[in-house]
């Protein structure tokens, strides 16, 4: 059901007992994630909200106890998520999500695993049911300096300004703009920007940071980028999410048949 | 301006005064037991039933007390109001469960001063009104998110307290309607949305 | 610290563990002297109390006693947490909490509560709880959090090495039996004092305030030989609030360390360890702990004038009509 | 005091005005309390700031006497305590210290390349190991006990900020065997390990602001025993007479916390909601706020001593190292760039205490 | 956007076609009242964005009704948990009795819905079971019929109402040759299909056997949906089934099917061809499940 290379791969429900699960893998940056969604369930006294439910993230890491790095990806993909879900439908009562990092080139990345977590997320709610103000999509992007000898999928890589021939010939010191890449691309990137988009187009979730490499101290004072740059990137990714990102959302519901 | 006195600090006899608030008696004294300023306050000289009963014809015997101002300002709450919901204090609470036998509410002020943790009250079904105390429906007496000003009639079990909202000036005086728009009240057992005009049904406060 | 497991909730150390720096002193130098505290035996050190600093709590104080510096909050009358099952409280639940900062002493203590930490909590709750009227909050507790920042150095010649000639020997000059009791019993003492004045601060009546008194007995180090356990020994020195490092020539005996209610003149918690003779009765005893008394009584003046500055401060700007806009008191933490 | 009359805006019949005393009021209706204040224009705040005026700060270096580096950072009513400890970290025989000499492969893994995490084990850490405790009785809403989750997140986004900004160059925490004023390569016997402990001791909203520059206050002021390998007992020793700082980065980055309240504003005719920014929120602010922006940026001030605050910071030059925006749909993409320069001015103010303190050392 | 039915509603999306039912139609004389648009599930309003006032909080097609005097519209989805809605039939066991209602389980892991005593009525009369006489004694886990009186999102629990004979407890009619007082059995629900597709008429000959014991078969949403469609979405299914074995079924929303047949053997069979029906979802073919539903019938039933 890909059409492109660049969607990923997606299945509804793989999990029968779930009220709303789905397995998303992304082919560029080789994760895959598993969620699974309960709700409208009980809630433990101490966690109930007199007029909202209770969102509760749980991210299990590929490798060993969830730690640290763990809990913030839940919290990040909460506080989306608060923004997301219609919460005083159902008071006083929890919805549970747990998502499982199936398969990571490297677990402990936060940029590689927040956008394929945020949108299996996204589509298991929505397979759920659970009521929800609007749908939400995100994308990763990598800006890497002289991208010579960048393998990526077609319609992978591509240059800001123009944004013109997405062909693969880069000049060397030319800055470019990987989607969703691996792990490899990564640690070659200048900086990394995770942005998440409601269809409408607001903008929920920002988690840019800088990663070139270097052993720190005076090397690194000239280290990153202008804000006139990131306001180009967020177009560019708001344009994806909400085109093709929504696209591929329908695509992967219609398949389903509502009666 | 008195001065200051310190808990442990010795005040008078305790024949002499009879102890107020932040002050203890210990073998025959009456001792502070809060920093802060002495207060007495001596009843009114006309005999008031309550003097009767003291033996010592002269003066009345003044009361004594010790005070702690409370830094009250505008812009932080009084952090240091050490305040604990008492039997018939009126409370503000806010509505957070309900059902059929009883609604469970998280009181926040006592007596008009914001108290510094939220405490957790209920109101039973048999304490929602004074009048026909049987044909009483919570649904249609408090709903969660409503405030609400009741009365504590019992330091009730190890969880909660239990309060009541039998009397005209108990009861809601602020709630929001089914759609989340403000509402006021119109008469004591229904209040009407601002937006929509749509009328609900609550337990209504005498507003004035 | 040995590789221990990694703590799930925290960022881990690199997995081989680390040690704590040792340092090599060539013998030349010889071992540092620490340096001799000039005051007299009876006096205490200087204490510097302040209450209030903490807004967002109903009671906090912070002390400093030249090294020792430590922070506690009382979180006032709240209610009991839902699902416990304990049945209906007829008084107030009092629980204090006692944790060293990581970077409070030579050696890191990590995040969990280590023994001595669990030993003083217990302590000062024993010196506390006699003193708060309790009965006034029915069905609530109070949480006193003592946190300290920076302690004495009770084992700072622990890790020094001295080299001779190329042999390398661990020498501990400085460390005595009654070391580590005499280091605890000034940051207990140190807690108790500013346990009350944040009570008093938090606006919760108790009965009297509670401050706290250390006092150690010191004998001749020549003295001491040839002598048994419990024989009269005859030139004891008694000093109050011990500096870490014994005085000259002197080796410690004992150290009392007690919680002591002024007004009521009643001893509300004590602790006596080292060695203590009871050739004739109790007098030796109580010979050292009328020392703590008098080193809690004067640590009493303090703490009264501690209390009574805030609230002072408090009628002050009430005195004034415009509404109070409560500036922030900054902490000056002397070095 | 003063009362704020709750009007229900339209309704045939006015119905008698709710009166009620202000902190009464803002503890029944917290978002009303606050939308009441930042209605009104100029906007104000229950604070007493005007939305981008950022609170205060005091900072004391150097308090504590067993840590290799200490900070005092008091904002407002949030407190922050932060004590750096150096512990010597030997290289095995065997083990190959390559991995500790750059900010590990992958851009913000706490982990280095090789053995990221121990067989079941949470995740080992770096050379840097920055952690928040939060259950110093700092504040009534966060419980005693283990970390909850925002500790956890705190210790986990100050050591993203620790790997992000590379602060700390790697190669001032090695240890040679023997005297290394030689440079050239000598042999590492083993390196120091950095814990960066922060202590909140009182909380009222935006402790990362004041965690972060605690960091760079004690990572600037901290010294460390000068430590080299000892053949004959196969061990590192330091020296305790000869102490050298660590080498930091010269441009010091600094974080900017912002708090978005959405405000109803009639737009165009259609009553829709904006949010509006407030640089540095209190805990109540906090609470309210729907979104949360945090910008780290650097602002090279050049070598301009004298007073940095008449710098007209329009032309200095202010590059962004990490923007998370968390919760919420409101803010707008445009805002972020007012949010940079208010940044700027805050990391001027940043660098000028702490200059002021540096020339007054403990 | 043509109104075709199939198109998917994605939360939050504009629906262009509720605008013209909202406003006043300008051919429409202006005294007659505006016909109002009654929003079922699916479909709330959204004060805060007057341009799309109404607003989809679930993904599914636009369901839109405007024949009946008062048009409705909702999204049709079949999301796996079940959301009670009022006067849904439900099949609910009991867990406990407390002095004034039967706690019972609706769906797991939710709280107990309730049925008070008052809304208990036993016989035509409509004698409630608040009387302590006239209660009848259910015993623990006992399967009740009932039907979704009152569903509030504040309310704790769903109250749930047992109209009339045709509901209350579920007892299979053969093995109790005495029905005991006042207590009708469920024997000719409306979606019990046992004459339908020609199978032996009836329950009569289901009353002299063995002991059997029927079987509470927990189905998923969309198969609800499609046993309780009779005659149009589970014609093939259950006509397939009911042509091999003749069998009673109470169906209810919340995912419960009621199974009882002749002998212990039948109802297992039956059990099992719904069971493989649903797991295969087979409801998701195209053709209904028609030729899926033969060949496990075949399959189950042999001959």
């Amino acid at each position: 059901m890909a059409s492109s290379p660049l969607a990923p791969e997606i299945s509804l429900n793989p999990l029968p007992q779930a009220d709303g699960s789905c397995q998303y893998t992304c082919p560029t940056s080789r994760t895959t994630i598993l969620t699974s969604v309960n709700g409208p369930l009980e809630v433990r006294p101490k966690d109930e909200l007199p007029s909202h439910a209770t969102i509760e993230v749980i991210v299990k890491p590929g490798i060993g106890v969830a730690g640290v790095r763990e809990t913030r990806l839940s919290s990040l993909i909460h506080s989306t998520l608060q923004s997301l879900i219609l919460t005083n439908h159902h008071p006083r009562t929890l919805i549970q999500i747990v998502a499982q990092i199936v398969q990571a080139e490297d677990h402990t990345s936060l940029p590689l695993l927040l956008t394929p977590l945020l949108n299996c997320t996204i589509l298991s709610l929505l397979i759920a049911g659970i009521p929800m103000r609007t749908v939400g999509w995100s994308v990763h992007l990598a800006v890497v300096q002289g991208a010579k000898g960048i393998k990526g999928v077609e319609g992978q890589v591509f240059k800001l300004e123009g944004g013109g021939d997405d062909g693969m010939e880069t000049e060397e010191s030319e800055e470019v703009v990987v989607r969703n890449p691996n792990s490899e691309i990564l640690s070659r990137a200048k900086s990394s920007h995770t942005l998440t988009f409601s269809k409408e187009g607001d903008i929920l979730l920002i988690e840019s940071l800088e990663c070139s490499q270097g052993s720190g101290g005076e090397s690194a004072d000239g280290q990153g980028w202008d804000i006139s740059d990131f306001l180009k990137l967020a177009e560019e990714g708001k344009r994806i999410c909400c085109e093709e990102g929504v696209e591929i959302i329908r695509e992967a519901l219609a398949d389903r048949k509502v009666f | 301006m008195s001065s200051l006195v310190v808990p442990g600090q010795p005040l008078g006899s305790a024949s002499a005064y009879i102890p107020g608030p932040g002050v203890h008696i210990f073998n025959g004294q009456i001792i502070a037991s809060l920093v802060g300023q002495v207060v007495t306050t001596t009843p009114p000289s006309s005999s008031s039933s309550s003097s009767t009963n003291t033996t010592t014809t002269t003066t009345p015997t003044p009361t004594i007390s010790v005070q702690k101002p409370i830094l009250s300002t505008t812009a932080t709450e009084e952090p240091n109001a050490t305040l604990l919901p008492e039997v018939s204090s009126t409370v503000l609470c806010r509505i957070t469960r309900i059902n059929t036998r009883q609604a469970t509410a998280s009181i926040f002020s006592v007596n008009d001063h914001i108290c510094g943790d939220e405490f957790q009250g209920v109101i039973r079904v048999q304490d929602v009104r004074l009048t026909e105390v049987d044909k009483v429906k919570i649904f249609n007496s408090f709903r969660p998110g409503d405030i609400v000003r009741a009365r504590v009639i019992s330091l009730g079990d190890q969880s909660n307290y239990y309060l009541s909202t039998a009397g005209n000036e108990l009861g809601v005086i602020m709630a929001d309607s089914e759609m989340g728009d403000q509402m006021y009240p119109i008469n004591w057992r229904e209040m009407k949305s601002t937006r929509t005009g749509v009328v609900e049904e609550r337990k209504v406060a005498k507003p004035f | 610290m040995a590789a221990k497991a990694p703590d799930r909730r925290r960022n881990n150390p690199p997995s081989h563990g680390t040690t704590p720096p040792v340092f090599l002193s060539s013998a030349s130098s010889g071992a540092v002297k620490p340096k001799q505290s000039s005051r007299p035996p009876n006096e205490i050190r200087k204490i510097f109390l302040r209450t209030g600093l903490i807004s967002s709590v109903t009671g906090s104080s912070f002390l400093e006693i030249a090294p020792l510096k430590l922070s506690i909050s009382v979180l006032g009358p709240r209610p009991l947490p839902r699902t416990s099952s304990t049945p209906f409280a007829a008084q107030a639940i009092l629980t204090t909490e006692v944790k060293f900062a990581p970077f409070a002493s030579t050696v890191r203590r990590g995040y969990v509560r280590d023994s001595s930490e669990r030993d003083l909590g217990s302590r000062l709750y024993q010196a506390l709880v006699g003193a708060i009227r309790r009965e006034l909050y029915p069905k609530s507790r109070i949480e006193v959090v003592v946190t300290i920042l920076d302690s004495e150095d009770e084992g700072d010649d622990v890790n020094t090495v001295y080299m001779e000639e190329g042999k390398t020997t661990v020498e501990t000059k400085f460390w005595d039996a009654g070391r580590s009791e005499r280091a605890l019993g000034v940051v207990l003492a140190g807690c108790i004092t500013a346990a009350s004045a944040a009570l008093a601060d938090a606006g919760i009546e108790m009965f009297d305030l509670v401050s706290g008194g250390v006092a150690t007995s010191f004998v001749d180090e020549v003295g001491l030989k040839g002598k048994g356990v419990g024989d009269a020994v005859s030139n004891k020195l008694y000093v109050r609030d011990p500096a870490i490092a014994p005085p000259e020539g002197k080796v410690p005996l004992a150290t009392c360390v007690l919680g002591y209610m002024a007004a009521r003149d009643e001893i509300s918690e004590l602790w006596i360890s080292g060695k203590v003779g009871t050739k004739n009765g109790t007098a030796e005893m109580d010979e050292l702990v009328d020392e703590a008394i008098a080193a809690a009584r004067s640590a009493r003046g303090v703490l009264n004038e501690a209390a009574k500055e805030r609230v002072q401060f408090i009628v002050d700007k009430t005195g004034t009509t415009e509404p109070l806009k409560e500036e922030s008191t900054d902490v000056q933490m002397t070095g | 005091m003063p009362t704020l009359i709750r009007q229900p805006n339209s309704g045939e019949r006015q119905p008698p005005p709710l009166t009620f005393s202000t902190s009464l009021f803002r503890q029944i209706s917290p978002a009303l309390y606050l939308q009441r204040h930042l209605l009104n224009n100029p906007p104000t705040r229950p604070n007493g700031r005007n939305p981008s005026q950022c609170r205060d700060f005091t900072l004391t270096t150097n308090s504590l006497s067993h840590a290799h580096g200490s900070a005092v950072v008091r904002s407002g009513d949030t407190a922050v305590v932060c004590g750096i400890r150096g512990e010597i970290l030997t290289i095995a025989p065997g083990d190959d210290p390559s991995r500790f000499e750059s900010y590990n492969g992958s851009p913000t893994s706490a982990i280095h390349a090789c053995g990221s995490r121990g067989a079941g084990g949470a995740s080992w850490g770096g050379l840097v190991v920055p952690n928040v405790e939060l259950s110093t009785g700092c504040s009534k809403k966060y419980p005693l006990g283990p970390p909850g989750g925002l500790a956890q997140t705190l210790s986990d986004q100050l050591h993203e900020l620790v790997n992000v900004t590379k602060l700390v160059s790697l190669d001032s925490l090695r240890i040679y065997d023997g005297d290394n004023d030689t440079t050239s390569k000598m042999k590492i016997k083993g390196y120091w390990s950095l814990y960066i402990d922060v202590l909140c001791i009182s909380l009222d909203g935006n402790i990362l602001d004041a965690a972060w520059y605690a960091i760079v206050a004690a990572l600037k002021s901290s010294k460390l025993p000068f430590a080299s390998w000892n053949q004959i007992e196969e061990r590192v020793f330091c020296d305790p007479s000869r102490y050298h700082p660590i080498s930091l980065r010269q441009s010091l980055p600094f974080t900017t916390t912002f708090a978005l309240v959405p405000v109803p504003a009639s737009a165009g005719g259609e009553v829709g909601e904006v949010a509006l920014l407030l640089n540095d929120p209190d805990s109540y602010e906090e609470d309210e706020a729907c979104e949360i922006l945090t910008i780290l940026s650097t602002t090279d001030l050049g070598t301009a001593q004298g007073d940095f605050s008449q710098l007209s910071l329009g032309k200095l030059r202010t590059r962004v190292e990490k923007i998370e925006k968390r919760g919420g749909w409101k803010l707008g993409i445009s805002q972020i760039e007012d949010c940079t320069q208010l940044a700027a001015s805050k990391a001027a103010r940043y660098i000028h205490t702490l200059a002021k303190e540096q020339l007054t050392p403990m | 956007m043509s109104l075709d039915a199939l198109e998917i509603i994605l939360p939050g999306d504009a629906l262009p076609q509720l605008s013209p039912l909202l406003t006043q139609q300008p051919d429409q004389p202006q005294d007659t009242k505006p016909r109002s648009l009654r929003l079922g599930p699916g479909l709330t309003l959204s004060p805060s964005t007057p341009s799309t006032p109404i607003l989809p909080y679930r993904y599914g097609t636009l369901n839109l009704t405007t024949h009946t005097k008062r048009p409705t519209a909702s999204i049709l989805s079949t999301p796996r948990h079940y959301h009670p809605s009022p006067n849904d039939p439900v099949l609910v066991t009991l867990l406990r009795t407390t002095a004034e209602q039967f706690m019972v389980q609706l769906t797991p892991y939710t709280p107990p819905a309730i049925i008070p005593f008052e809304n208990y009525i036993i016989n035509n009369a409509g004698t409630t079971a608040s009387a302590r006489k006239s209660r009848p004694n259910l015993p623990i886990g006992a399967t009740i019929y009932a039907r979704v009186s009152v569903v509030h999102k504040h309310l704790e629990a769903v109250e749930l109402s047992v109209p009339g004979p045709d509901y209350g407890e579920v007892i299979s009619q053969k093995n109790t040759s005495s029905t005991p007082s006042g207590q009708k059995t469920k024997k000719e629900s409306q979606s019990s299909s046992s004459a339908a597709a020609g199978g032996t008429t009836g329950a009569a000959s289901l009353a002299n056997r063995s002991e059997v014991t029927p079987y509470i078969l927990t189905t998923s949403q969309p198969m609800t949906k499609l046993l309780l469609a009779e005659d149009t979405l589970g014609k093939p299914l259950l006509s397939a089934v009911a042509s091999k074995v003749p069998f009673e079924m109470i169906v209810g929303k919340n995912g419960r099917v009621w199974i009882d047949a002749a002998t212990q053997k039948e109802v297992v069979k039956v059990v099992r061809c719904f069971k493989e029906f649903d797991e295969a979802e087979a409801w998701n073919d195209d053709d209904g499940g028609l030729v899926r539903g033969r060949e496990i019938v075949g399959r189950v039933c042999g001959r």
